[in-house]
């Protein structure tokens, strides 16, 4: 392929490199403020920069619109794709692979964790009405849902894992707030390690809108969903792991 | 007058007739039950306040060493006040000390004894209650001095987790047109079976509801509204495991708004049935003499159901709020019912349908204030879209005269609001309002069109829902997963255990003051 | 039936009986008068093109040549047909070369002479005609097959200065929703006393129109149609210098829509009165022939006066327009009138005023496509207000039916548009269409009410305006600065040398084939 | 003062160092598509980025907003101010520093240059009707005004000035597609250079809302008027160059 594989941002030219910026900065509006915020646009590359809109909110803050060009480039060879290391698989296939290869049904315990009481993305990928019109994991014959819905404690979830036998644990997090969502992860998975010791721990699959779908190891958990995950990839990514790779 | 809808005044009627039967069972049982909040409330108002080493509140560890001891079934006042007698020199605090060190012997007093108790009880409640009619008319000379904004009141909400950053945020907002600041509180908050203590700083997505920032707050809006001469209202969020004692510090701070639905902690919070339905009655008489705007939570319902199909629902429980608040003796002018503009903007005519379920409830309750809720559900990472779309409900909201208007923010998808974010909300508003406020007078829904039929299918889609719920009963209604397709069982859920059934003999002095002057 | 703003029909009569007053002397002065612009379509009609090494079209050569030698008095016709039996082999190019380097003695044909020159000319503009007539029919035959959008018709503009950037941001355009789309000119070309050639990449703020230009865009937006299986229209701008060039060349290419005003050229790009009026009534013949749809440039008037201020003037205009416009033998259907959302957003009840406007405009033309101009003059730097103040263009658009919609941009106050600005605002309006694109059929604007009010007002200071320009005439109203608050005598501005007076005998084969099928 | 000199963007806490960023790259909105957006918001110092939209426009190009936190500094300090270095008078004052101190009247040939055909703000600064509240150059007695209106050509413009004697030459110009204003002005400065030859040229007054205030050296001009610009800003700026300083 002869595609370009540096490329700039693009206004209404090839290359002209045009952004958008908006930003408030906690000074007042007054003579300087235009500058100070020129001086931003600057250290993020905009050159030149154009300060289309200056309002002052109260008598502490300025909020800017600027337009400008960077001269940053873009390398697409540099870019690293989250690539889906397993196939998607229909729910046929799903439950066949569970049959075949795991031999009895595949366990999954759900819960959005601590405070956050947020359910619907949980409930998206668990529930049988599922998701951008892909079913439910419980719409999965052979995966048996257990859902604790919002606001368990990670003894909680960990207690129950244990005593349903989960294959893995599915846990969500949206309120993301001083990094509650890490935390909250964080928590979990020192759970599941007092609650299984020594022992083969269950998979830790974590989703929730504002995740870095590649921060898996930074998390200590096997995978994470970000958002517009769909049900279909997580029944794809629970067999793969849990149920070895399809022939 | 027919109204622009031409809705039917029969079915309005039965409709009503409907909800007060629905009702019943669950007002009788509210009427003869109390739970740990209700009692720690009756302390709070005779001015028990701190908490220990641990952090827990006083009035906990009252109540809790009263109900280890004695049971609740006779109320804490009794043997709280008789014990006061026992141990002179003590106040409230002193006593909820010395108990915790397993230093009181409660019983439940006879004859004289209980007399005395009684009555100094008494005195000491109505000491709290006067406190909460001063604030009453505080509000109202401040309002008629300082002047009311016109309706409707512009809803803003601050979040940062620390008293401290809300307070100036408030006050921006104050001065770029907001007529309410509500602060909203840290998530996991309506769980806690207490009430924090103090000023705080540390809150996930929001600010703990404490006395001291209530207070804080408070003092920072009146000042801000003195600068502005407009009096800014203070709203918090009463719903949740201490419903009755966040409505009672909400009273004895001056509040003026609160959150408050009679079935949102067990719907959105996991939170007992029973428990919710018995403190909302309390937390409601407590308003009531405050003079507190209640704000209810039908909204959230269309951010697990589907706006449309789900838009009965919401009428439904608005009869349920309207009616478990008029029990509770609040005045219709304090009803702030629930609503939202949650419909898919992918839809076709999804402006006339918000048109039509905003105009129907403007309709079925031309007395309440109406809290209008702006779209959160369909909001994503498009800001420049949900500007508009928030635009549009600005729109919806003044074409049809609602009362109080939850501004939208254009990173609802993203992020609790920036500054920018709430000070381009209310340029969005006051650019609707300016150029268009008086449009809803033009506009004049056809017999035959959209907006109609769509209002009156979902009156009577609520009228069939209410049936229903009359037959199985609202708890049983609720267990199946009527309202936000949430599942509650009556018996599941948080704070069961804090619920305890009126013995013979008990008395509260609140609810005796409160319930004496209706 | 009378309209939603229950106009008089006496008045609105009236107020059409004086612009055609006003307008009937300046219609007699182009009857009687010629320019070089018209002169060289006659030669573009017949088919010549190309340029020579200066990159002078040889058609200005070759009328340049003949007006030298004998004068325009009589067209530049008769002398060049008659030349071209003198000059055997050589076709009009080789003509006009040779007249450029002096090899050709015109003259005035007369006798047997003159009426074969007569029959070949008229044979050779046929020509044209025949070609104009095709791509109507080929219009009609496309829009059979593809389906013609529903009204009102979205119109995006491309501006990149570049033919080649412009293809693919216009079929970007197209993909995302647009049913028209529009090349702007680059500035300047406008007072060019020529029609550039070839395929151009270097305009300032747009794109030279060329013929070339012309016939790649109108290749691409096939292309495009077909993929979507919708017909897109293209458009460009004839009023300038070059009026009647463009119309033909627009013609011949198959353009769609053409902005075209009587007056614009003189307003605002100082083009002499008597030139603009005598250009635009050929250039509207052409158009006539070719089925295209003119768009007027009210909308202008309002960027440099205040539009509350002159909104009557806008009207006024666009009885003129249309005056004109029919006289020049074009049908209603084709009479794209300008006007815009120009109103200051700050000021009380704007969208109340703006809806009144466009009210009054539709119920005043019912007939007319009517061209919606967005808000350029209130379009600051702050993108999202700009964004937010677009949508309410857009629903006023749909509410009073407006037949072309110019999509805003929320960068207007910023920059000629980003792609990403495009497809902003095509989403904007996709929206407003989706949501609200049924609000109209509710809105019954109260018969004392601001709408109704201000619709009034407006038509009764529009007749008064008019009395005055019959009174002084239109000339002179021009020159006194009525519209756009700009004053430009009748004998000012550019291209007024370009003007010739009939004289006896004058014939001109293209007005005469335009005439004739009539 | 104790005011900090050293801030950062305010999203909601102090320090959080949030912006706002929007742009499009010339890619398909394809699985690298949001990499891409996150390597360039990271060139400008976005860290973490948040990709909040991702918007497919056609087969070639994807529309992005993204939000993260910066950790430039803007440093108060470092911001220079355009400070007006002359004193802001009233028409009274202008009239009379004229009278007193040029003791003729002041002659200004106004004019939008090139292609350019905005005459608004020309028109703002120069005609009686003036800008913002305030009255145009025209209404000033001792000021004498040429106005040429728009699509002026820069010999055009010099010959005038010549004629007119003017003491200043003010051009507007608002078209900047392919610097077009910048162009427009050198063809100016050139133009009065070879008319005036080695004697005293009128002073070159540019203005318009996309030209940079401090940019009159790399113009050649003696001053840049940008957005907002007021009509007595200029006529106290005129008087100030013209007339001496005031006592
Ligand atoms: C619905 C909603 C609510 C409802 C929740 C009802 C319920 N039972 O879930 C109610 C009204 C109760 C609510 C309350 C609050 N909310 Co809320 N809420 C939202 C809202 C509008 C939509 C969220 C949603 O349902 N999205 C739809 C689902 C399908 O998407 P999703 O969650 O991203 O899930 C998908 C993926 O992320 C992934 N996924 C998610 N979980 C999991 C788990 C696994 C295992 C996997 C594999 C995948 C996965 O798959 C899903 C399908 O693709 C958002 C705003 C918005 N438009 O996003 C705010 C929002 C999430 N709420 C917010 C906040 C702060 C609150 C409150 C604290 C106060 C407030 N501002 O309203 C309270 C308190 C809540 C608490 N204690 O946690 C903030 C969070 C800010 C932040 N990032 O920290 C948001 C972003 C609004 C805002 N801008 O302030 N909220
Ligand atoms: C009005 C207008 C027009 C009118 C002009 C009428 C007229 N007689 O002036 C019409 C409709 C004719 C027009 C046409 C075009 N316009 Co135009 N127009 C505008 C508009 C809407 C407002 C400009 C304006 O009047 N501002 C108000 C005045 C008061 O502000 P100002 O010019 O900034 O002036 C102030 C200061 O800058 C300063 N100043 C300005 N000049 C001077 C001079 C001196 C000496 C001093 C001291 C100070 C000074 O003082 C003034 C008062 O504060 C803008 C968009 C916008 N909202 O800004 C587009 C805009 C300027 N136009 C634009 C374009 C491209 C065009 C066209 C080419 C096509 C088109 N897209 O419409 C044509 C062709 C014009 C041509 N040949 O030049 C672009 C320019 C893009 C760019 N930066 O290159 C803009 C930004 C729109 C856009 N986003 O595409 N336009
Ligand atoms: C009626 C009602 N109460 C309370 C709350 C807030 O509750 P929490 O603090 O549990 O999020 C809401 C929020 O939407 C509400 O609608
Ligand atoms: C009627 C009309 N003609 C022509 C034009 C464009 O003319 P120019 O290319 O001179 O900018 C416009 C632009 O607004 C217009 O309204």
């Amino acid at each position: 392929m002869n595609e370009p594989t540096v490329v700039r941002p693009y206004g209404d030219t090839t290359g002209d490199g045009m952004v958008q910026v908006s930003f408030t900065l906690p000074i007042p509006r007054d003579a300087r403020a235009e500058g100070a915020a020129l001086q931003l646009a600057e250290k993020m590359g905009l050159a030149p920069a154009m300060v289309v809109h200056v309002k002052g909110m109260g008598p502490a803050f300025t909020f800017f619109v600027v337009y400008g060009r960077v001269a940053h480039l873009v390398d697409l060879a540099q870019v690293t794709v989250v690539e889906r290391e397993y196939p998607l698989l229909s729910a046929k296939e799903v439950n066949l692979a569970i049959r075949s290869r795991l031999r009895r049904k595949l366990v999954v315990v759900g819960a959005t964790i601590g405070t956050d009481a947020h359910t619907v993305g949980l409930d998206a990928i668990l529930n049988v009405k599922g998701f951008a019109g892909e079913k439910g994991l419980e719409y999965y014959r052979e995966v048996r849902v257990v859902n604790m819905g919002a606001q368990v404690t990670a003894p909680e979830l960990a207690a129950r894992a244990v005593s349903e036998k989960a294959d893995a644990v599915l846990t969500s997090q949206v309120v993301t707030q001083r990094d509650a969502h890490l935390h909250h992860t964080e928590e979990v998975v020192d759970a599941l390690r007092s609650a299984y010791g020594d022992a083969r721990r269950p998979l830790v699959v974590v989703g929730g809108p504002r995740f870095d779908p590649t921060s898996q190891e930074r998390l200590r958990v096997d995978r994470v969903f970000g958002k517009g995950t769909t049900p279909r990839e997580v029944a794809s990514y629970l067999v793969h792991a849990l149920a070895g790779a399809p022939e | 007058m027919k109204g622009k809808l031409r809705l039917d005044p029969a079915v309005v009627r039965r409709a009503r007739a409907l909800a007060a039967k629905a009702a019943a069972p669950v007002e009788e049982m509210a009427r003869t039950h109390t739970t740990v909040s209700i009692e720690r409330s009756v302390l709070r108002l005779a001015g028990i306040g701190g908490a220990d080493a641990e952090q827990m509140p006083w009035a906990n560890r009252l109540v809790d060493a009263v109900r280890d001891q004695v049971g609740l079934q006779q109320g804490v006042a009794l043997p709280i006040w008789d014990a006061l007698f026992r141990h002179r020199g003590v106040d409230l605090v002193g006593l909820a000390a010395k108990a915790a060190a397993g230093e009181v012997a409660f019983r439940i007093p006879e004859g004289r004894d209980r007399e005395r108790a009684r009555l100094a009880a008494q005195r000491a409640v109505e000491k709290g209650v006067r406190r909460i009619d001063k604030n009453r008319a505080e509000r109202d000379r401040r309002i008629a001095r300082l002047g009311d904004p016109a309706k409707p009141w512009i809803y803003l909400i601050v979040a940062t987790g620390n008293i401290y950053e809300d307070i100036p945020q408030a006050q921006a907002a104050a001065r770029a047109g907001a007529d309410i600041v509500a602060v909203i509180r840290s998530t996991g908050q309506s769980l806690l079976d207490y009430v924090p203590e103090g000023a705080t700083t540390e809150g996930y997505a929001g600010t703990y509801a404490t006395q001291e920032n209530f207070r804080l707050m408070r003092a920072a809006l009146d000042d801000v509204g003195r600068e502005l001469g407009r009096y800014i209202r203070l709203t918090n969020y009463a719903s949740g495991l201490c419903m009755p004692e966040i409505a009672t510090l909400a009273g004895l701070e001056r509040l003026d708004m609160m959150l408050n639905d009679c079935m949102y902690g067990i719907i959105f919070r996991d939170i007992n049935p029973q428990r919710t339905f018995i403190d909302q009655r309390f937390s409601r008489q407590v308003h009531a003499r405050a003079g507190i705007v209640i704000n209810t939570g039908e909204d959230n319902y269309l951010t697990t159901a589907d706006a449309v199909d789900a838009a009965h629902t919401v009428v439904v429980s608005q009869l349920l709020n309207e009616r478990f608040g008029l029990e509770a003796g609040l005045e219709p002018w304090q009803l702030g019912l629930g609503h939202a503009f949650e419909i898919n903007p992918a839809i076709p005519d999804s402006l006339m349908l918000e048109l039509a379920h905003a105009q129907l409830v403007r309709e079925l309750f031309p007395d309440a204030p109406l809290k209008y809720m702006p779209p959160t559900k369909h909001m994503g990472g498009n800001v420049f879209a949900g500007y508009l779309l928030d635009a549009l409900f600005n729109l919806v909201g003044y074409m049809t005269g609602q009362g109080i208007i939850l501004i939208g923010m254009m990173t609802e998808g993203i992020h609790t609001p920036f500054l920018s974010d709430r000070d381009l909300a209310l340029e969005n508003i006051g650019y609707i309002r300016t150029a268009a406020g008086s449009l809803g007078a033009d506009w004049h829904p056809a017999k035959d069109g959209v907006v109609v039929h769509r209002a009156h299918q979902v009156l009577a889609e609520a009228v069939e829902l209410l049936e229903r719920v009359v037959d199985e009963s609202l708890l049983t209604a609720i267990a199946r997963g009527t309202f936000g397709i949430t599942k509650r069982p009556a018996d599941g859920g948080k704070g069961l255990d804090g619920v305890v059934a009126h013995g013979d003999g008990y008395w509260n002095p609140a609810t005796a003051l409160l319930e004496a002057a209706r």
